[in-house]
């Protein structure tokens, strides 16, 4: 009976005041790839955590390989040979690579630790079976996002007794050459029979890699689906909402585009160089580009977060100070920024405190904060972005992905301003608000705005943009009409693929 | 003195810290009389560590000077004069006497004590209850003569009782400390239960104590200290100054002595191990105002 | 394609080595104006001097490999000097009132013992931030001294205590030896074993530490009594130097503390905390007071030109770090 | 019967630090029935009024997320620059307080300097300035004498002296500042930007927060508040000390630190500071009324001391919980 690998039963778990899981069941079997999807609070992570012990539940039942766990410690789950990769990059900057697998695993030499061994061991688990040659001696904190992950995966795995490789979204602070790295990594660890549980609100990487599927909705399993196809997206959307999202993207309306955001000759030390574009009021204008390409660069350029060596930027004919972030804002230039946890939100804040950040100066009387201004200033923002739960005095640290985006968010229109930047808008947000997202996006640019979107998500960019500007290399290769291409395009012109096609075209 | 010359020697200065009046002056008095001498001076100052004081003279050693004079201290310089004398310099102290120099410069501790014990007695009248700072004595030899001997004075007046527990002093920011420490000691002895106060090794909490005095708004308390530095004797000589009694020394002149010390030594005289300077009793205003400009430090009008 | 690009010294690189670059600058300006410094006999007074800075720093460097390098909420142990002198006073008052050295070590090391566990638990159970924690724990420890030894001096002539000044084995002084010993464990205990790795693992990143199974919290306690014990060793350097204990040698000690692993930081081509870093930091520093003192700068200044280094070596090292 | 241990432990955490509070109070008015009485209770609020001042400007850098350990130096200069205003310049005594507030804006603007400018760590950053600030006053003061200033102007001595309606002045500026600290960093904008950047450097950046120009502000404020301190204490004794700052710093780092071991999410704030201070001052001066050796004092110091923070972090924790 033991062709599960893992088998969770009716786990309720709860929390005070919330019931996080109410009768879950996650079973995977031996060897597959298993997804696990749902909207953003719907019990994954809680899930994950019972069954690495770390939370126990108050009731249901945890067998492992046929071997009920009872209490599931994290120490008896490891010897049982489940690994996790946490979302979070868990690491230690200044640790080499070597360091970084061997934590807390360290092999012993005859004089202390054996370096040498543990570095050759390193090397050769990365290459042979993750598929990435990496120097031991690198630091972390010199490494990619990719990179990065995969030395997780390698600490994981690297004592060769993982039987379940449990995923949480690890895809999501990757661009799409990058997802490569971890899908192929991921192919060979299936390849060497280790069961893989992969959670991720990218439904495309689920129907691409898994072999069975199970959808959470608040904290029940509500379906278990076999034969993952392509096809199975709309299937899966509606168990995971409850509704069939028709349209993840806002229709596409015909604007009238005045000018707005001008950028002529943009140029910044060792990122990117001579990028001009026009992003019209009332247009959203997306840029695509992998990472290294200058994409983060540009918007952190075109926000005052990076020193820029060349060009002006105006709006309406004006030319805009963006030296600073502080003198952006002041101008009209909002940034939502892909890191919304270390750079969207003040985490240890309330929602309200955060909503009303920017615009202090109107909650305010003689330079006091008006609490109950505040209050109503944010009460009208949750009631009109649906944050959840509806409680100015909630602590952001507690809401999830989408919530939190939308209190970025929230700040931001409370302000005046005109020119939106969206950088990577709903990584880690679940589709339900990542519609409700870009129909922000879309109402934003419907009133006037000019919208940026930069985004390593070709599907995202060619439903919510009008026109498309791809970088490599710190220069702008390309510009695409949203309407006129395909993702297909999209994705070919933002890998340089499109070019090679162009050149032997034209040869 | 005029043959005396210390042309062409370059003698160490190690100084405990010049924070404090008497130490400055002493250092003072010390370098630039040698360098009025022709010597070459190199000063090295603890900055009131002890510890570091004393490893200031490995770097006098290391540097191969000709003599050293050594302000203050506490025994951790012993070693050091010991290393100093095995290496052939000698070594002269101010203020800390020690078997292992050839001579030390000091003011008369014992007739401090003494003289500071009778004139604060007699201020009394002979009887009372009197507070003491003094959280010196043991630390440092010559509080221990000073604050010592004041009480062995204090034994000949059966009325006057030292009220217990004695109350320490802070270095650092001693007159603010003491003033805090005063009035907090007012408030625990009204008016007719306390009579005077006196710090027992030198003078600048006196500074504070006068302060908290007129503050509460006592004028039953009188105030008596060591040292006699300007600032002191300059309390002392104002109208109605509960401060009465001080022992002035002349520090200046004690680190000048010790450098002619050394040029005495050097020119092949035999010293005594020590050397006494004068000190100056000042009890009541108008010795103070005398006091003030007797030793240099301008006038009183 | 990233991972095979051979490693070759940059200019960012040769940045990275500005602030050790600046030291020698300012030792060779030294030697040149005061010819007594670069001698055999000025370098042993130099690592004699700082033998106690330099015990103390090893002590917290391992609390900072801990805790991690944030002042204020990360690791740091301010209470090492108060144990250091506690160590010493406790001894120097048994051996004056004729106990055996072997029971004045015992009692010492066991009262150092206490201060670390008592730290360790304030911070690791109760929660509190190391900086308060230490501090306050340096005011009371420094007081119980001061209660143990009624703040006085009491001279200590033992003769394995003065062994540790004026012995020497081989031409050099038994001390150093020593120290060098007690560092190279504790090097190779911090830099060269797991349980150091895992030490510095927790101090780089707490989360990282625990989901790899790493105890943090024991860690960080373990690296407080650690830090104790170096007080207690530092205790006998002190009485060593000072032939004996004088009441007030915490404050400096801790300010040469913290200036010394803190800049020793800097140094680190990590720019990390390391044992070695704080150990030459220790070194730099007491060569660059000794060598001002040599050439007779005069003395109100050199709390000036100690300060002005610090700004200069870390904001150049910021500067390194910038440029990368 | 373990339900009953339960929440007496759980009461003992809840309202720990008041207990602690309470319980010393008591025993100190036991012990000592002088404790009690109104002189010494206002000698208390006075003696606390430099200690109060110094801890509400670093009140100020900690919730930037900073240290400052150069508040004395802010204090040395303070009353160094008024002290000589009046003593060598003859200037009166209003231009001679504003002389030393400028003298302590000098010591906030270095720092600044550093930390902004030159993005050093204000622990390193403001441990330099203690060290050059210490040197230069002992340079200036040739060694580190005191300059005495006997005749100053009444005027000027009253900031320490005087009493205003009965209260002690220097309580009353202590009590001001108080009022001051709490609407900037409680209760106004710049107080909620602070507090976002202390917690959040990058969150603030991207919200628009100028946080250099806060910074820097908060560095030349808190200094400045220092300065007052200057002031009293020159007024205090007529005289300045150098290097007389530093004996503040140790205290005022455990009243910010107990205050914000107060506070729900352990954040600095000039109410907890408050609270530290005066409990502070209130050990100090029972334990000075209880007779005690000073030696013996000092340890107790020290002692309740880290009982008192543990309590207070314990109690912030359990009601966490
Ligand atoms: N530590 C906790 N304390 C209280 N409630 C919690 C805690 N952790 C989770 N919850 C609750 O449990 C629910 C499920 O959270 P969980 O983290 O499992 O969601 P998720 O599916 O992982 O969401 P996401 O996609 O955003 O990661 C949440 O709605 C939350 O309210
Ligand atoms: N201590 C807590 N109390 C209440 N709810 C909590 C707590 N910790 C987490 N949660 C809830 O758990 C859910 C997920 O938390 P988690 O931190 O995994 O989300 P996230 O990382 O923001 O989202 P995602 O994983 O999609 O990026 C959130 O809905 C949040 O409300
Ligand atoms: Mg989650
Ligand atoms: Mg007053």
């Amino acid at each position: 009976m033991a062709d599960f690998a893992v088998s969770l039963k009716d786990i309720v778990k709860e929390f005070p005041g919330v019931r996080a899981l109410d009768s879950a069941s996650l079973e995977v079997k031996s060897g597959e790839v298993h997804g696990l999807v749902g909207e953003n609070g719907a019990g994954k992570s809680t899930v994950i955590k019972v069954l690495a012990g770390v939370y126990q539940p108050e009731a249901g039942s945890i067998m492992i390989n046929g071997q009920s766990l009872n209490p599931a410690t994290p120490a008896a789950v490891h010897d049982a040979g489940i690994r996790f990769i946490h979302q979070e990059l868990h690491l230690v900057p200044h640790f080499t690579v070597t360091e970084s697998v061997f934590m807390g695993q360290e092999l012993r030499g005859r004089f202390g630790i054996a370096k040498r061994e543990m570095r050759r061991r390193a090397e050769a688990f990365l290459r042979d079976n993750l598929g990435l040659p990496l120097s031991g001696n690198r630091l972390i904190r010199d490494l990619g996002p990719a990179e990065r992950k995969l030395v997780q995966v390698a600490r994981a795995l690297i004592d060769g007794a993982a039987q379940v490789v449990v995923f949480d979204e690890p895809t999501a602070p990757l661009a799409i050459e990058e997802v490569d790295l971890v899908m192929g990594a991921i192919a060979k660890l299936k390849a060497q029979g280790i069961a893989i549980l992969y959670v991720s609100h990218y439904l495309s990487e689920i129907t691409d890699i898994c072999d069975r599927v199970t959808v959470f909705r608040q904290g029940e399993t509500v379906g278990v689906f076999d034969n993952i196809t392509a096809a199975s997206s709309a299937e899966l959307i509606y168990a995971m909402v409850g509704r069939a999202i028709s349209d993840m993207f806002p229709a596409r309306t015909e604007r009238s585009v005045d000018t707005g955001l001008s950028v002529r000759g943009l140029a910044a030390a060792r990122a990117f160089s001579d990028v001009s574009f026009e992003a019209g009021r009332g247009e959203i204008l997306g840029i695509a580009g992998l990472i290294g390409s200058g994409r983060e660069e540009l918007t952190d350029c075109l926000y005052g977060l990076r020193k820029r060596t060349a060009g002006t930027v105006s709006f309406e004919g004006r030319s805009l100070d963006l030296n600073t972030a502080a003198k952006a804002v002041a101008q009209g230039v909002v940034l939502v920024p892909r890191d919304r946890r270390n750079d969207g939100l003040v985490l240890p804040m309330s929602v309200s405190e955060n909503a009303t950040l920017a615009t202090l100066d109107r909650t305010s009387r003689a330079g006091l904060v008006d609490a109950k201004a505040a209050a109503a200033a944010t009460e009208s923002h949750i009631t009109a972005l649906d944050i959840r739960p509806p409680n100015p005095d909630a602590i952001t640290r507690l809401l999830s992905g989408g919530n939190q985006q939308k209190v970025v968010l929230a700040r931001w229109l409370a302000t005046d301003a005109k020119v939106f930047i969206f950088d990577e808008p709903t990584v880690g947000v679940d589709v339900g608000a990542k519609a409700e997202i870009y129909q922000l996006i879309a109402d934003l640019a419907g009133k006037g705005a000019s919208v940026i979107v930069s985004s390593s998500d070709p599907v995202e960019l060619q439903g919510i943009c009008d026109r498309i500007i791809v970088m490599m290399r710190g220069k702008i290769v390309d510009e695409l009409r949203a309407s006129d291409a395909s993702v297909d395009d999209l994705v070919a012109a933002t890998t340089g693929a499109a070019s090679v096609q162009g050149a032997a075209h034209a040869g | 003195d005029g043959h005396l010359s210390l042309e062409g020697k370059t003698i160490g200065v190690a100084v405990v810290g010049t924070q404090h009046f008497w130490d400055r002056e002493a250092f003072n008095g010390a370098t630039s009389t040698v360098e009025s001498l022709g010597g070459t001076v190199v000063p090295v100052d603890g900055g009131r560590d002890n510890q570091v004081h004393a490893d200031n003279h490995d770097i006098l050693l290391n540097n191969g000077v000709d003599a050293v004079i050594s302000i203050l201290g506490d025994g951790a310089v012993e070693p050091k004069f010991e290393a100093l004398k095995a290496a052939g310099i000698p070594v002269f102290t101010v203020d800390h006497p020690s078997p292992h120099a050839i001579n030390n410069t000091t003011s008369d501790n014992y007739y401090m004590g003494t003289t500071i014990g009778r004139y604060m007695a007699d201020a009394i009248g002979g009887e009372g209850k009197v507070a003491v700072f003094n959280a010196f004595q043991e630390a440092l030899r010559i509080c221990d003569i000073r604050a010592g001997l004041w009480k062995y004075v204090l034994e000949d007046y059966p009325g006057i009782e030292i009220i217990q527990p004695e109350l320490a002093e802070e270095f650092a920011n001693a007159p603010e400390d003491a003033r805090k420490k005063t009035l907090d000691l007012l408030s625990q002895y009204p008016e007719g239960a306390i009579d005077a106060i006196h710090v027992g090794c030198w003078d600048q909490p006196a500074i504070g104590v006068v302060q908290a005095l007129e503050e509460a708004g006592r004028t039953d308390v009188l105030v008596t200290a060591l040292d006699g530095g300007p600032d002191t004797l300059e309390i002392m000589a104002e109208e109605g100054s509960p401060f009465v009694a001080n022992v002035a020394q002349q520090p200046n002149l004690i680190g000048a002595t010790s450098a002619m010390n050394v040029a005495r030594h050097f020119a092949g005289e035999t010293l005594l191990p020590q050397t006494y300077v004068d000190v100056v009793p000042v009890n009541g205003r108008d010795e103070a105002i005398a006091a003030y400009e007797a030793l240099g430090y301008g006038s009183l009008e | 394609m990233r991972g095979e690009v051979p490693s070759v010294l940059k200019i960012t690189d040769l940045v990275g080595y500005l602030p050790l670059v600046i030291f020698g600058l300012v030792l060779t300006y030294i030697s040149l104006h005061a010819p007594n410094f670069l001698t055999l006999q000025s370098l042993e007074l130099i690592v004699m001097q700082s033998l106690p800075v330099v015990l103390v720093c090893a002590g917290l460097a391992v609390v900072v490999m801990a805790g991690g390098d944030d002042v204020v909420s990360g690791g740091i142990d301010l209470s090492i000097p108060a144990t250091a002198v506690l160590s010493a006073g406790i001894t120097a008052q048994m051996l004056t009132s004729g106990m055996p050295l072997a029971l004045c070590a015992v009692v010492a090391l066991a009262a150092c013992i206490v201060v670390g566990l008592s730290n360790a638990v304030l911070i690791t159970k109760i929660g509190m931030t190391p900086l308060l924690t230490t501090l306050a724990m340096f005011v009371a420890v420094v007081g119980v001294n001061n209660v143990i030894t009624v703040s006085r001096r009491i001279n200590v002539d033992h003769s394995w205590i003065v062994a540790l000044r004026a012995q020497e084995i081989a031409g050099i002084p038994a001390g150093i030896l020593l120290v060098a010993l007690i560092v190279a464990i504790l090097f190779f205990a911090a830099h060269r074993t797991g349980w150091g790795l895992n030490l510095q693992a927790a101090g780089g990143s707490r989360d990282a530490a625990e989901i790899s199974g790493i105890d943090a919290n024991r860690l960080v306690a373990q690296s407080f009594v650690v830090a104790a014990f170096t007080g207690f060793l530092c205790g006998f350097f002190l009485l060593a130097r000072g032939s004996g204990s004088s009441p007030g040698v915490q404050d400096n000690l801790m300010l040469e503390m913290v200036l010394a692993t803190f800049l020793g930081a800097a140094f680190s081509p990590r720019r990390v905390v390391t044992l070695w870093g704080a150990v030459l930091g220790a070194l730099l520093v007491a060569a660059i007071s000794i060598g001002f003192k040599s050439i007779g700068v005069n003395v109100f200044w050199t709390g000036l030109i100690k300060g002005s280094l610090i700004v200069v070596v870390v904001a150049f090292s910021a500067l390194a770090q910038r440029g990368r | 019967m373990t339900t009953r241990a339960n929440t007496l432990r759980d009461v003992l955490l809840r309202f720990g630090f008041l207990i602690v509070f309470a319980a010393f109070f008591v025993l100190f008015a036991f012990w000592n029935p002088v404790f009690l009485q109104g002189g010494n209770l206002l000698n208390i609020v006075e003696g606390s009024a430099i200690l109060m001042i110094m801890a509400l400007g670093l009140t100020l850098i900690v919730a930037t997320g900073g240290i400052d350990l150069s508040i004395g130096i802010a204090l040395d200069f303070g009353a160094a620059f008024a002290v000589v205003a009046m003593s060598t310049y003859g200037l009166d005594w209003f231009s001679a307080a504003c002389a030393g507030v400028i003298g302590g804006s000098l010591v906030g603007i270095f720092n600044a300097i550093l930390v902004v400018g030159l993005r050093i760590s204000p622990f390193l950053a403001t441990l330099s300035t203690f060290f050059i600030g210490s040197s230069v006053q002992r340079i200036f003061t040739n060694g580190g004498g005191p300059i005495s200033y006997r005749r100053m102007p009444t005027e000027f001595r009253n900031i320490a002296q005087g009493d205003i309606l009965g209260v002690p002045t220097e309580a009353v500026i202590a009590a001001v500042l108080v009022v001051i600290y709490y609407l900037l960093l409680e209760r106004s904008i710049w107080g909620r930007r602070i507090h976002a950047m202390g917690m959040q450097r990058p969150a603030a950046i991207v919200a628009g927060i100028r946080v250099n120009r806060i910074l820097f502000g908060c560095f030349v404020f808190a200094a400045m508040t220092c300065a007052v301190g200057g002031l009293i204490a020159a007024a205090n004794i007529r005289m300045f000390t150098p290097l007389s700052g530093f004996s503040y710093l140790l205290d005022a780092i455990a009243a910010v630190f107990i205050g914000a071991a107060l506070h729900p999410r352990g954040r600095p704030n000039v109410l907890g500071t408050v609270a530290g201070v005066l409990f502070l001052g209130m050990v100090a001066n029972g334990l000075n009324l209880m007779g005690l050796n000073f030696n013996t004092k000092d340890a107790l110091q020290g002692i309740i001391l880290v009982s008192a923070l543990a309590f207070a972090v314990a109690q912030r924790r359990a009601r966490g919980s």
